[in-house]
C-alpha cells in the first residue's frame, strides 16, 4: 500500500529517519553481528581470550539433545500459552459482547492483569502454588492432589502457561471484544433470519468473521510467548524441573548468562534471529496483503 | 575514603552478620569503606562478577562458591591472587595460620593462597529431635550409616510424620561429598586437580546405589524434596522435617529459627564400602579479589581481609553461622570459650573434615563449568525423585551431558 | 405466500414511544412500501415483523398465526438490509443456501434453487465470487436472491436501494418490481425516497414521527393527500403552500403542486411571484419563485419552453379544482 | 436484538463474574498477603481477606526494602519507562513520516532494515547487546536502561499502518493549502494522531515499566535497580523464608503504575488500538 | 480571478493514456464542469490543473503565466474534494484560516475574511466546532469555506456533492451556483451526476474514456448531443435510439428523446410499441416499452393522463425535426 500523494527531495527524510537508523544501527545491527561473529568462536567467560572453532558452536548444539528439546518445549510452551490466552478471551468478549450495556465495566474489570509485569506475574503465580506456602497448593492438598510444580514436569509447564496466559487475557479479550463488535449486526441479523441459532451463527458467521483479529492475536500471542515471558519462566520455574520449561529464549539466557557459555549463546542467538527473521517476513506479507472483510 | 566493593550472595540472617562484619570494619578505621552488596544466590552473584568483569565494573572483591574454583582459578587476568594483594599491603600474613584442610582447596600447588577462604562449610546431618520423639524414636539413636538412617525414616513415616527426609544442595552432599567420603571419584586426573582434560566418573555402583535409596525414599514418602540449593532449610526450620542433610552453616538460621531440639550429627556414610568413611568435602565459599584496581584499593582489600582473618572475628563468625574457622587461632579461641561444649555438635563439622587425611578423591574438585555440571545433575536428579529415571539412567545421562561442558571449557582455556 | 396484519403495533424505547400505534391488513401478494424521512419509525417497524425487536404492544399476525414471541427463525420471512449484511467470507453461493442448509434442505434442491434464482437475477457467472468481488448492484442482487431461495412468506426490504448509485437504483427498482410481482410474495418494503415508494408501491404507508399519516394508493396518496405533511414529503418539487387568506379561500392553507400551475395567458391570473432562479434540467424547467407574500414556490414547464430569467414577474394561473385545502395542524379538509 | 432477552441473559452476566473473579483472584491474593503478618502466611492456609497491616508492610517495602528502597526502584522504573515511550514515539513518528510520505532512494532498503527488528525484542541478542552497552560504559545508567529498548520497529510499524489509512486528500489539502512537509507533519498529522500516540504512550509505558531482564542485566548498582526486577532479588538466596508480605507489598506497588495507566487511558487506549488495526 | 487554458493536456501512467488531449479556453469568471462516467479521467484532469499530478504532455495556463512546473500552492488556486479533506483536529475556523496562517495573513485579516466567506455561507454558529460535530452539509460548506478565503483565481471541486444525501445534493449544488456568480471565481467542477452538470454548468465537458466527447452549454449539449455517448449520458431518461432503418432513414441510429414522443392521435403513426411497465412519478409518468423491432423505448407523459396498462400497444408519434441522426461511430451526422 502506497500513499499517492509524497512530499519531494531526499536530504529531509534521511534526517527524519536518521535517529531511528542509528539506534537501531547500533543497539541492533551491531550486536546481531557481533552475535554472528561469536558463534565461531569459544571465548572464556571473563572474555580474555577466544577459541576460533568455525561451526563447532552450531555443531554443539545440535548434537545437545536438551537444544533440540528447547524446540519442543517452545513449540508446546507457546501453543499452549496462545490457545489457553485465545479460548479464555474468546469465551469471555462471545459474554460481554452479548450483553447490551456494562461491557465496558467488564472490560474495566478484565483490563488489570495486561498491566501486571510478567516477571510480577509469575511471582504471584508461584506465590499461589508454592509448595509450601501456597494457597492453591493447600486447598488441592485438602482435596487430596499433591501439587508439586518443582518436580512434576507437567506442572511446572501447566503453571508457567497459566501464568503467562494470565496476563493477555485481557489483551485479547479487549481485540476479540472490538472484533465482534465490529461485526455488523445486521449480518448477525441476517443469519437469525435464516435460521440460524446461536451455536449455528457462532460457528458459520462470527468465527470466520473474526479470522482476521484472531490470525493477528494469533501472532502477536506467539511473540508474546516466545520472547516475553522470560520473566514468568525466570521467577517460576528456572527453567527447571530438568529442563521442563527451558525455551530457546530461557536458554539464550541460561546459558549466556548463567552458564557463561558464550559462544553457544551467541550461536543460539544467530538460530533465534534467523527464525525470527523468517517469521517476520511472513507475518509481514500477511499484513501487507491481509484480508478485510 | 576508598571505596571497596563486595558482591556478595548472603541474604537472611547470614546477610546480617555479614553486614554487622563490614559495618565493624568501617568503623574501625577511616581510610577505607567496604560496601557489601547482595547479588543474589551464588551461581547469580558469580554471574554478576563475571559480565561485570567483562563490562570493566567488577567489583573489587567477588564471593564466589566452591564450585566456581576452577573458573576463577582459570581466569589468571581477571583476578588478583591473595597472596599478592597480602604482599603488597605489607600487612603480616602468614599462610601457615591458616588451616590447611581449608585452604588447600584455594591454594596453588605450590601453597600460594589464590582467594580468601571466607565461609567454608561441610555438609551435616541436622536432627529434629521433637520429631523423633513424637515417633517414640530414641534421641540418642545411632544414624552413622545410611541403613541405620533409612530404618529411622521407616519409623518416622510410619508414624505419621509428613517430611521424615531432607537435604539441601543435593549434589554437593549426595553426590560429591559422597564419593569422597567413600573414596570413590567424582571425575579423573584427582577430580581435575591434576589437569583440564578430565572426565566425570560419578556414575559408580556406589552413587548409583545412594541415589537409588533416595529416589526410592522419594517416591515412598520418606524423602521430601524442595529445591536445588538450601531451600529445604525453610522445611526443617519449620519443624516440619525430622532429619536434613546440609551445610554447616545452615546452623546459622536453624539456630534463630527453630522453636524445637535438634542435634548435629556426621553425615552418614555406608559401611559396607571400602574405606569409608573418609572426610567430607569443603562447601561454602571464598572472597576473590578482582583485577584491575588500584594499589591504594587494594592496600585497602588488605586491610578488610586482615580483619576478617583475626581470630576474634573469625571464632565469632565460626560460632554465629556454622561456618569452620579458617585459621587455628580462631579454631583454638573457640574451643577455649568453651563454645563447642555449650553447643554440642557444632565440632562436628571440623571433625570431619579433619578427621582423616584426604585422598586423591576426597580433596575436594576443581571442574571447570561446574556451576552448569552442577545444575545437569541437578535436573537429571529430579527425574529421579520425580520417579521419571532410575539412578543408573540419571546418573549416566548426566555425565554424558557434563562431558561436553568440561570439554569446551579445555578448549576456552587452552 | 401470506397475509400479514400488523393490529395496533407500538413500540417504546424506555420512555419514549416511537412507534404510535400502526395498523394494516396486508393482503396476499400485495407490495406495501413504508416511506417516511429519517427517524419516523420506518425500520423499527420493519425490524418487529421481522422480529428483531420486541413488540411493546399490538399483534403482528403472520397468515392466521400470531408472531409476537416467535424468533427471526421462526417467522418464515426473508429480509433484505440496507448494507446487505452479505456473510463476506462466503461465495455467492454459499451466501444463497446458507439458509436452506441451515434447514436441512437437501443438497440437490438447494442446487436447484439457487440456480433458479440466480437465473433470475442474472448472478450466474459470480456464483463462485465472494461478495467483496462484485459491485455495488451485483451485491443487492445477491441479497435478493438469499431472500428469494427461501421462499419465505413474507419478504422484508429495508432501503435495499440506498447504497447504489442513482442509475442503478433506477434499474434495480424496476428489477424488484418485476421480481416481486412474478414470485407474488406479500412484501413489506420500506425507503425514505418518494420517488421508490411512488413507483414500487401497491399501497404506500407515509410514516411521520412514529405515526402512519396515510395509508393508500400511491396515485391516490399523491393526488390526494390526507395531510401537509404527505403533500409535502410526496412529490418533488413538492407542493407549494400558500396561506389560504391570500387567495381569498376560508382556509389556513392551500396546496398547489407545481406542475399544475401555469404561467397565466390572458385574465386567468391568480397569483403573480418574481423569479429567483430557474433550473433547466432538459425536458423540464423548474421555476423558483417567490410570491409577493414572501412564499417561495415553484413551478415546473416543459423543457422546450425558454425559461424565464431572473427577477422576471410572472402571473400565474391554476384551476381551483386542483387545490388541497388544509387546517392548522395540517388535516385535510374536505370538500363534502 | 436476536435471543438477547430473560435467562440467557443473568447467565451472560455470571459467566463474567466468574471470569472476572478466576482473573482477579491472583492480583486479590498478592493484596491480601500484602496485608497480614510473615506467621499467617507461612502456615497455610492464609488468609483470604485483608488484615491489618497494611501500613506496616507498604512503609517497610517503600523506605526500607531489601537492596534499595522500593521508592527508588519505582522511581528508576517510572525514568526507565517513560524514556522508552517517549524516545520510541518521537523516533518512530519521525521515521514513519518519513518512509509514509517520501519517496527517495534506498527508501526500501530504510523499509526492510527497520522492519526486520519488528520481532525481536533484546532477549534474543542478549549477550552482545550488553557488550555494546558495557562498552560504551553505559551500565547502570538511565541511557543504558532506556536506549536498547527504543530499537525496535513496533512503534514505527503502528504509525505506518495508521498513516496509511490517513486520507491521500489531507495531505493533498495542505499542500494546496500551502504547507510544506513539515508544517504537514506537526499541524495535520501530529494533532491527528493523539488517539494513537496514547494507545502507544500506554502500551510502550507498559512494556518499558515491565522490562525485567534487561535492567536484571545491566543495572548492577541496587540504587539503579527497576522495580520489577527488584522483585525478584527480594527472594532470598534459598537459606530463608521469602518476606512474603513485603514482596507481596512490592508486587501491588510494581504493578500499580501500569494499572493506573491502563485504567485511566482505557479509552483512548482501546481505541488506538483498535482503529489503527492493531 | 483569472482566465484558465488547457492546451493538449495528456497524461499517462506508465504506458497507459488516460487522458488523450484535452484543450479548453476558460474565460474568467466562467463555471466549468466537467462531467462523465467513473474513470473517465475527469479528477485526473482536475488534479493536474491543481498541481497534485505531473502533465505529460500540454499546457496549463491560469491567467497568462503556464503553471505545468508549479506546486500547488504557487498556483493560485482553491480545491474541494469529495470527502471534503477537513483537518478534523482543528476547529472550522482552524480549518478555514490554515491556508491564511501559512501564508503569513495578519491576523486582523485572517479573522475579517474568515467572518465573512462564515456570514457567506451560515457557518458563524459553528465556527469553534470540529469537524465530526457537523453535519454533512455543513461540512461541506466548510470545505467551500476553505476555498473561499483564499481569494483564488480558480476553484476547483472534485465531486464535491456526492457524499451528501439526495435532498441536501439538491439544495447544496442551488448555493454553490450562487456563490460562485457572487464570487465570480473561475471554476472547474467534476462530476458524474448529469443533472449536477446541467443545472450548475455554464459550459460543461462531457468526458468519455479520457477524450472530451463534447463542450458546450448545457441545454445545447442536451439538444444537440454530438455523440451517442453524449445523448446517453446526458438526460435521464436517456435519449431512445432506434435503428435508422426502421424510421425509413439513410442514418445506422436515430436518437429521439422521451419526452419528444408522444401517444398518436390519428395518422401521424410513426412507430408501434407494447407497453412493458409504467412508472408513474405523480407529476409525470415513465412509460417503457418495447418496439416491434425489440428495441426498448421510454415514452415520459404527463402524471395526469392515465398510464397505459402492461401489454397494451400504443402507437407513437414524434417530430422528425427532433430526431438526431449518428453515424456507426456514435457520431452526429448533421442535416447542413
Ligand atoms: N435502540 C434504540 N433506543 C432508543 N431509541 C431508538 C433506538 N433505535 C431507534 N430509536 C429511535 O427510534 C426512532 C425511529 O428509528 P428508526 O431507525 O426506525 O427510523 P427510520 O425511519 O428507519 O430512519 P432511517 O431512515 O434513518 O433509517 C428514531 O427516532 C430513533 O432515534
Ligand atoms: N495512479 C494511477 N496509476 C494508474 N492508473 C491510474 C492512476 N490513477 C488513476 N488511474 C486511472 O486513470 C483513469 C482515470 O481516473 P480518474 O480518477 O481520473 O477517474 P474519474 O473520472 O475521476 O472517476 P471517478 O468518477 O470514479 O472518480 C482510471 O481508469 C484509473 O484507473
Ligand atoms: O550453604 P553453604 O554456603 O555452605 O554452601 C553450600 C555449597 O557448598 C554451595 O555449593
Ligand atoms: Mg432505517
Ligand atoms: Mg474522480
Amino acid at each position: 500500500m502506497e500513499k499517492r500523494v509524497t512530499f519531494k527531495g531526499w536530504k529531509l527524510p534521511l534526517l527524519l529517519l536518521a535517529p531511528q537508523i542509528i539506534v537501531t544501527a547500533i543497539f541492533f545491527f551491531w550486536p546481531a553481528g557481533q552475535a554472528i561473529w561469536q558463534s565461531l568462536f569459544i571465548p572464556d567467560p571473563f572474555g580474555l581470550s577466544m577459541q576460533y572453532v568455525g561451526l563447532g558452536n552450531f555443531e554443539y548444539l545440535l548434537q545437545d539433545r536438551y537444544y533440540r528439546a528447547a524446540f519442543v518445549t517452545t513449540a508446546i510452551f507457546s501453543i499452549s500459552v496462545t490457545v489457553v490466552t485465545m479460548v479464555v478471551a474468546l469465551l469471555l468478549a462471545v459474554m460481554a459482547d452479548r450483553l447490551i450495556k456494562g461491557s465496558g465495566t467488564y472490560r474495566t474489570l478484565l483490563i488489570w492483569p495486561y498491566a501486571v509485569a510478567p516477571a510480577v506475574a509469575g511471582v504471584l503465580w508461584m506465590f499461589m502454588f508454592n509448595t509450601r506456602v501456597g494457597v492453591v497448593t493447600w486447598y488441592l492438598g485438602q482435596m487430596g492432589y499433591s501439587w508439586n510444580h518443582v518436580l512434576n514436569q507437567n506442572e511446572a509447564m501447566t503453571l508457567v502457561v497459566i501464568a503467562s496466559a494470565w496476563g493477555r487475557i485481557s489483551y485479547n479479550f479487549l481485540f476479540f471484544l472490538a472484533g465482534l463488535q465490529a461485526i455488523p449486526r445486521s449480518v448477525i441479523e441476517a443469519a437469525a433470519i435464516d435460521g440460524a441459532r446461536f451455536w449455528t451463527r457462532f460457528r458459520t458467521i462470527v468465527l470466520p468473521l473474526l479470522s482476521p483479529v484472531t490470525f493477528f492475536l494469533l501472532v502477536v500471542n506467539i511473540i508474546y510467548a516466545f520472547f516475553e515471558t522470560f520473566g514468568v519462566i525466570h521467577t517460576i520455574t528456572g527453567g527447571g524441573p530438568q529442563q521442563a520449561t527451558t525455551t530457546l529464549v530461557y536458554k539464550v539466557y541460561a546459558d549466556g548468562f548463567v552458564g557463561q557459555d558464550l559462544g553457544s549463546s551467541a550461536a543460539q542467538s544467530v538460530i533465534l534471529l534467523v527464525l525470527v527473521a523468517i517469521l517476520t517476513v511472513i507475518q509481514f506479507k500477511y499484513i501487507e496483503r491481509k484480508v478485510h472483510y | 575514603a576508598t571505596d571497596i566493593q563486595w558482591w556478595h550472595a548472603f541474604s537472611g540472617r547470614l546477610g546480617e552478620l555479614l553486614e554487622a562484619q563490614v559495618a565493624d570494619f568501617n568503623e574501625s578505621q577511616s581510610d577505607y569503606r567496604v560496601i557489601a552488596t547482595h547479588k543474589g544466590n551464588y551461581s547469580e552473584a558469580l554471574n554478576a562478577g563475571i559480565a561485570a568483569f567483562r563490562a570493566g565494573q567488577q567489583p573489587h572483591l567477588l564471593q564466589v562458591f566452591e564450585v566456581g574454583t576452577a573458573t576463577m582459578m582459570g581466569a589468571r587476568g581477571a583476578i588478583k591472587p591473595v597472596f599478592e594483594v597480602m604482599e603488597e599491603s605489607g600487612l603480616p600474613f602468614d599462610e601457615s595460620a591458616y588451616l590447611p584442610a581449608v585452604t588447600g582447596y584455594y591454594t596453588t600447588v605450590d601453597g600460594q593462597m589464590l582467594s580468601f577462604p571466607y565461609n567454608s562449610s561441610t555438609p551435616v546431618m541436622y536432627v529434629n529431635l521433637d520429631k523423633l520423639a513424637e515417633a517414640g524414636i530414641d534421641a540418642d539413636v545411632d544414624l552413622t550409616t545410611w541403613s541405620q538412617v533409612d530404618e529411622v525414616l521407616t519409623q518416622l513415616r510410619d508414624a505419621g510424620v509428613s517430611c521424615p527426609f531432607t537435604t539441601s544442595w543435593q549434589s554437593w552432599v549426595h553426590l560429591e561429598t559422597l564419593s569422597a567420603r567413600h573414596d570413590q571419584p567424582f571425575a579423573t586426573q584427582e577430580n581435575g586437580f591434576a589437569g583440564f582434560d578430565t572426565e566425570l566418573v560419578f556414575n559408580g555402583p556406589v552413587q548409583v546405589a545412594h541415589i537409588e535409596m533416595l529416589g526410592e525414599w522419594a517416591r515412598d514418602g520418606r524423602f521430601t524434596y524442595a529445591g536445588r540449593r538450601n531451600e529445604a532449610g525453610a522445611n526443617f526450620r519449620a519443624g516440619e522435617c525430622a532429619i536434613f542433610t546440609e551445610s554447616s552453616a545452615g546452623y546459622a538460621g536453624v539456630k534463630a529459627e527453630a522453636d524445637f531440639d535438634f542435634d548435629i550429627r556426621p553425615l552418614p556414610y555406608w559401611d559396607n564400602v571400602e574405606g569409608a568413611p573418609l572426610n567430607t568435602i569443603i562447601g561454602g565459599a571464598s572472597v576473590w579479589v578482582m583485577a584491575g584496581k588500584s594499589d591504594d584499593e587494594y592496600r585497602g582489600v588488605a586491610a578488610f581481609l586482615n580483619y576478617l582473618s583475626s581470630p576474634e572475628v573469625q571464632a565469632q563468625w565460626h560460632q554465629d553461622t556454622g561456618y569452620l574457622p579458617i585459621t587455628q587461632a580462631a579454631y583454638d579461641l573457640t574451643r577455649e570459650q568453651g563454645f563447642y561444649d555449650e553447643n554440642p555438635g557444632t565440632e562436628v563439622a571440623v571433625e570431619q573434615m579433619t578427621a582423616q587425611e584426604p585422598t586423591g578423591n576426597s580433596k575436594g574438585l576443581r571442574l571447570g563449568s561446574f556451576d552448569q555440571i552442577r545444575t545437569i545433575i541437578d535436573e537429571e536428579l529430579e527425574g529421579v525423585w520425580a520417579g521419571n529415571k532410575t539412578a543408573q539412567q540419571a546418573l549416566d545421562t548426566a555425565v554424558e551431558r557434563g562431558n561436553p561442558l568440561l570439554r569446551r571449557f579445555e578448549q576456552a582455556n587452552r | 405466500m401470506a397475509t400479514l396484519t400488523l393490529d395496533n403495533v407500538r413500540k417504546n424505547y424506555g420512555q419514549t414511544e416511537v412507534i404510535h400505534g400502526v395498523s394494516i391488513d396486508v393482503t396476499d401478494g400485495e407490495f406495501i412500501v413504508i416511506v417516511g424521512p429519517s427517524g419516523c419509525g420506518k425500520s423499527t417497524l420493519l425490524r418487529m415483523v421481522a422480529g428483531l425487536e420486541t413488540i411493546t404492544s399490538g399483534d403482528v399476525r403472520i397468515g392466521p398465526d400470531r408472531v409476537n414471541d416467535r424468533e427471526p427463525m421462526d417467522r418464515n420471512i426473508a429480509m433484505v438490509f440496507q448494507n446487505y449484511a452479505l456473510y463476506p467470507h462466503m461465495s455467492v453461493y454459499d451466501n444463497m443456501a446458507y439458509g436452506l442448509k441451515i434447514a436441512g434442505t437437501p443438497r440437490d434442491e438447494i442446487a436447484a434453487r439457487v440456480a433458479t434464482a440466480a437465473r433470475m437475477l442474472q448472478l450466474e457467472p459470480y456464483l463462485q465470487r465472494r461478495p467483496r468481488e462484485l459491485s455495488g448492484g451485483q451485491r443487492q442482487r445477491v441479497a435478493m436472491g438469499r431472500a428469494i431461495v427461501r421462499k419465505p412468506a413474507v419478504f422484508l426490504f429495508d432501503e435495499p436501494l440506498s447504497n447504489l448509485d442513482a442509475k442503478l437504483r433506477v434499474q434495480m427498482r424496476l428489477e424488484i418490481k418485476a421480481l416481486q410481482r412474478d414470485l407474488g410474495v406479500t412484501s413489506l418494503y420500506v425507503t425514505h425516497d418518494q420517488v421508490e415508494a411512488m413507483t414500487l408501491a401497491d399501497r404506500m404507508i407515509v410514516m411521520n414521527a412514529g405515526v402512519a399519516e396515510q395509508i393508500g394508493a400511491p396515485l391516490e396518496v399523491y393526488a390526494d393527500p390526507a395531510t401537509t405533511f404527505v403533500a409535502g414529503f410526496i412529490g418533488s418539487p413538492p407542493m407549494n403552500f400558500l396561506p389560504g387568506g391570500s387567495l381569498g379561500l376560508n382556509a389556513p392553507t392551500a396546496g398547489i403542486r407545481p406542475e399544475q400551475l401555469r404561467r397565466a395567458e390572458g385574465d386567468d391570473v391568480r397569483l403573480s411571484a418574481t423569479v429567483r432562479y430557474a433550473e433547466a434540467l432538459g425536458a423540464e424547467s423548474l421555476v423558483h419563485m417567490v410570491t409577493d407574500e414572501g412564499t417561495q414556490i415553484c413551478l415546473r414547464q416543459d423543457g422546450r419552453a425558454a425559461p424565464p430569467s431572473l427577477g422576471e414577474r410572472l402571473s400565474l394561473a391554476f384551476d381551483p379544482s386542483d387545490l388541497c385545502l388544509f387546517d392548522e395542524g395540517g388535516t385535510r379538509l374536505r370538500r363534502i | 436484538m436476536v435471543e438477547k432477552r430473560g435467562l440467557g441473559h443473568w447467565m451472560t452476566h455470571a459467566g463474567l463474574i466468574l471470569g472476572v473473579l478466576v482473573i482477579c483472584f491472583p492480583i486479590w491474593l498478592a493484596f491480601v498477603a500484602s496485608t497480614v503478618s510473615q506467621p499467617e502466611i507461612v502456615r497455610p492456609p492464609m488468609p483470604l481477606l485483608p488484615g491489618d497491616r497494611l501500613i506496616e508492610n507498604y512503609s517497610k517495602a517503600l523506605f526500607s526494602g531489601v537492596n534499595a528502597p522500593v521508592w527508588l526502584m519505582l522511581f528508576n522504573s517510572g525514568v526507565m519507562a517513560l524514556g522508552i515511550t517517549f524516545g520510541k514515539i518521537v523516533i518512530s513518528l519521525l521515521s514513519a513520516f518519513a518512509i509514509v510520505y517520501f519517496r527517495f532512494p534506498g527508501r526500501k532498503l530504510f523499509f526492510w532494515l527497520i522492519f526486520l527488528t519488528l520481532m525481536l525484542p533484546v532477549e534474543v541478542r542478549i549477550v552482545p547487546t550488553y557488550e555494546v552497552i558495557a562498552g560504551l560504559g553505559l551500565l547502570n545508567s538511565y541511557t543504558g536502561l532506556i536506549l536498547p529498548l527504543v530499537a525496535s520497529a513496533t512503534a514505527t510499524f503502528l504509525f505506518r499502518q495508521f498513516f496509511l489509512t490517513v486520507p491521500d486528500e489531507l495531505a493533498e489539502a495542505a499542500r494546496v493549502d500551502g504547507a510544506g512537509p513539515m508544517r504537514f507533519f506537526f499541524d495535520i498529522l501530529l494533532p491527528m494522531s493523539r488517539t494513537n500516540i496514547a494507545a502507544l504512550f500506554v502500551i510502550l509505558f507498559i512494556y518499558g515499566w515491565n522490562q525485567y531482564l534487561w535492567p536484571l542485566l545491566i543495572t548492577t548498582d541496587p540504587s539503579m535497580n527497576t522495580v520489577v526486577m527488584g522483585i525478584r532479588q527480594m527472594f532470598p538466596s534459598g537459606d530463608d523464608i521469602a518476606d512474603w508480605p513485603v514482596i507481596m507489598a512490592t508486587s501491588i506497588l510494581a504493578m500499580l503504575p501500569p494499572v493506573m495507566v491502563v485504567i485511566l487511558m482505557q479509552n483512548l487506549f482501546v481505541r488506538g488500538l483498535v482503529e489503527s488495526d492493531k
